[in-house]
Order: structure tokens, then C-alpha cells, then sequence
């Protein structure tokens, strides 16, 4: 299941749409809004998403099936934040369960590496003086 | 005999969409935009960067897709496309 | 934090103990009761855990202490069920902050495997037949 | 002049915990287990085992820990001590 989504991230109903009774190992990645900007010395007030829908979704939909041909069986949730996100709240989340914990770590691990760096998402930080700026995801 | 209008040149009309810093500068998220046939995104991005230092400076670091599938500025377009111009993405 | 615990594990309390303004990531580990054993063909109806707490409970506020010394600043909750455990339901929950995700992902990792490796709990699997089995860590 | 008891054996009290499958073979989780004075874990194990082959297969899987501290077979144990008998853990 991939999604944007305007309203918080409820992630338990995620972990409960991928686990099974067959899925010993459930990895949850969740990208958090930080106070400290990694390109500015301001406070981050809160951070502000765009997405290009019609690419992104397809792209996460990818992502996913990759991580399932790379890893094996799996089951994988992509949902990304659009619009206002507030300090500390999630921005994305990423949740894969399968039988057991290497191919679970590794397969979230590859999601969150491939969207930040493929997804059709943009952010910009709003500071606590009110001032915005886009800012771009750079390998990690 | 009617003379033929020897320099009429074709119109096309593509949708453009503008993303982050990008739809700030352009003023305008989604836009129709006219183009001469057999118009390149180069040449709509010239279009619509010329004056425009700011923009200009940004060509190195946007990609452009046309109908979702990224492309070259080559691509030639065509009437109806959706264009996206799209500044280095921030997820996550 | 760390803890045993003979209650459902409240995960959404777990992420929100560790988040904190400064850590962009949070990664969850849940180690849930699979239907498949890896020894016994019988299907697993629920798993039940025993603990010797006095040892239990330093080991893993030893791991916490290891994975803050290895990966750097971070914020980590562990706990683990006892008693009976339901398929399906988590026994083990290992949450960690960090500034970025390549330290949670490492650190809540290095936690499980180590969990698992020496911390003083046990695992019987129930089978539907109403038979049981004690049932010990391989290494990953 | 009153004579000493020369073959007195002090004796110490310990209490031993068995966990998951050796609590099942032994029969209880926590028990005081009276030994005599110098007697070290290996004495002990072969206390409790003895006669059940069972219980004897499980020696090279088991840990012994005493206050909570792994340590090994020869340890000499003292009277108070909580002594635990540790089959492979399965944690997670």
C-alpha cells in the first residue's frame, strides 16, 4: 500500500494492514520534522510538503515492488505527509513486515533510501520568524 | 487559385506544471502554456526562464517529465502533454 | 527505557517516549508471533515467554548503553512481553531516535540482534494440538 | 575437655532458579538447595541432575549465573547465594 496523505500519519493502522500471521519481524521507518535545520541556523517551526501525485504515487508503487523482488516476500507500506507537518510529527512513514528481521531492515531501509531520492516530494521548512525555504535531499 | 499562407506556423498547447521554488518563481502551479509545433522543453524553458536570472540559474537542477516519465530537454512536444518542472525533490 | 511487560505492548506510547525534536528518525523493530515455527511442522497458536527480570532487565539497559556508545547520541526504548502471547501480537518492541536514519536503522539493529542473543528470555511455542515447545535463538 | 567433632561439615543454604525446560525437568522454578561448604556449581548441577538423563544432556547447552552474573562451573558458591540455571535463551 502507497499513499500521500494530508491528514497524520496513523501508523498503527499501517503496522496492522502488513502483518500476518507468517510475518515475524514488522521494521517501521518514521522521518520525524526536526527543530534543526541541517542548511540553516534558524529554528524550524514546522515543514510544508508538495508532491507531484501522479508521479509519485506510480514511483512509490515501484519502490515497492522492487524492495520485493530484492529482499523476497514482503509486505510494504509507503505513505508520505502533504501540506503543514508540526514539529516532531511524521513526515513519511515506511513499514514492512515479513518473515524475519534481516530482509524486514533491509527492505525498509531500501524504501526510505529510493523515495528520498526518487519521489516526486518536495519540503520546505518554515521557520519560527515565519521565513520558508526549500530544501533538497542530498544522498544520504 | 488561393495562395496558401506559406508562413503559418502550428500551435500547440501543453499543460505546465511548476513544483517548490520552482511554481514560486514561475508564479504558477499548473498553467496552459502555446508553443510554436515541434517545440523542445528546451525551448519552453527558455521561454519561460528569459529575464529571469533566478530561474535561469536553476536549469542545471531541474528535470523535466512529460506525461509522468522523466525526459530530456530535447523532447519535442506535443499538444496535450503534461509537462512537470520539478527542482531536486525533498521527501522524507 | 527499558522493561518487561506482561501487557500488550502500547508502541505508539514507546515512539512517542523516544521521539524528540532534534531526532529526524524513529525505527521500530516488532518481533510478532508467527503461525510457522522453524522446528515443528504444527501450526503456532500463541507463544509464552519467561523472564528472570534481576537479569534481564541490566542486559538490556546494557545493550541501550552499547548502542549509544557505537552509533552515537540516540534514544531507545526496549521491552519485551512474558506470559502468553497471542498470534500476531508483538513479544518485542526495540524503538529508536536519532538525529538520522542511518543511526536508527544501525542502533535498533544492533539492539534485536543482541536482544536476542543474550537476554534472559525464554520462548515456548503452544501449538493448536494444546502441546508445547521450548524453542531457543539461532544466530541470525 | 570436650572433644571437637572432627568430621563437622558446615553447610551453606543457596537458592536456585530454573528457567523454560529445566524448570519443567526439575520440577520447580525456585527452590533453597542445601550443600556443603566449598561446593561449586559443577557439584550442584550433578546434585539436581542425577539420575535423570534427561536433565544430564542438557549440561553443555545450560549457563549458570550467580547474582545475576554469568559465571562458570568450577565457582565455589557461598550461602545466600541465587544461582540460576539458564537453558539457551529465545528472546524476541
Amino acid at each position: 500500500m502507497v499513499a500521500l496523505s494530508s491528514a497524520p500519519l496513523d501508523v498503527a493502522a499501517l503496522v496492522r494492514d502488513v502483518q500476518t500471521k507468517e510475518h515475524g519481524a514488522v521494521v517501521t521507518f518514521l522521518g520525524t520534522t526536526r527543530e534543526t535545520s541541517p542548511d540553516d541556523p534558524r529554528p524550524v517551526a514546522a515543514l510544508e510538503y508538495e508532491a507531484y501525485d501522479s508521479m509519485a504515487i506510480p514511483e512509490m508503487e515501484k519502490i515497492a515492488s522492487e524492495a520485493r523482488e530484492q529482499f523476497g516476500p514482503l509486505a510494504i507500506a509507503i505513505v508520505h505527509r502533504t501540506g503543514r507537518v508540526a514539529l516532531g510529527e511524521p513526515s513519511v512513514a515506511v513499514v514492512v513486515a515479513a518473515p524475519h528481521r534481516a530482509r524486514a531492515f533491509d527492505a525498509c531501509r531500501y524504501a526510505i533510501d529510493a523515495l528520498k531520492a526518487r519521489v516526486a516530494v518536495w519540503k520546505q521548512e518554515v521557520y519560527a520568524d515565519g521565513e520558508t525555504a526549500w530544501v533538497a535531499n542530498t544522498p544520504p | 487559385m488561393a495562395t496558401q499562407p506559406i508562413s503559418a506556423v502550428s500551435k500547440i498547447t501543453i499543460r505546465v506544471l511548476a513544483f517548490a521554488r520552482l511554481r514560486e518563481l514561475l508564479g504558477f502551479g499548473s498553467r496552459d502554456v502555446e508553443l510554436a509545433e515541434g517545440a523542445t522543453l528546451d525551448a519552453l524553458w527558455k521561454q519561460l526562464a528569459s529575464g529571469n536570472g533566478e530561474i535561469e540559474g536553476l536549469r542545471a537542477t531541474t528535470r523535466f517529465a512529460r506525461n509522468g516519465e522523466l525526459v530530456a530537454g530535447e523532447t519535442v512536444l506535443r499538444t496535450g502533454d503534461e509537462v512537470a518542472l520539478m527542482p531536486p525533490v525533498g521527501g522524507g
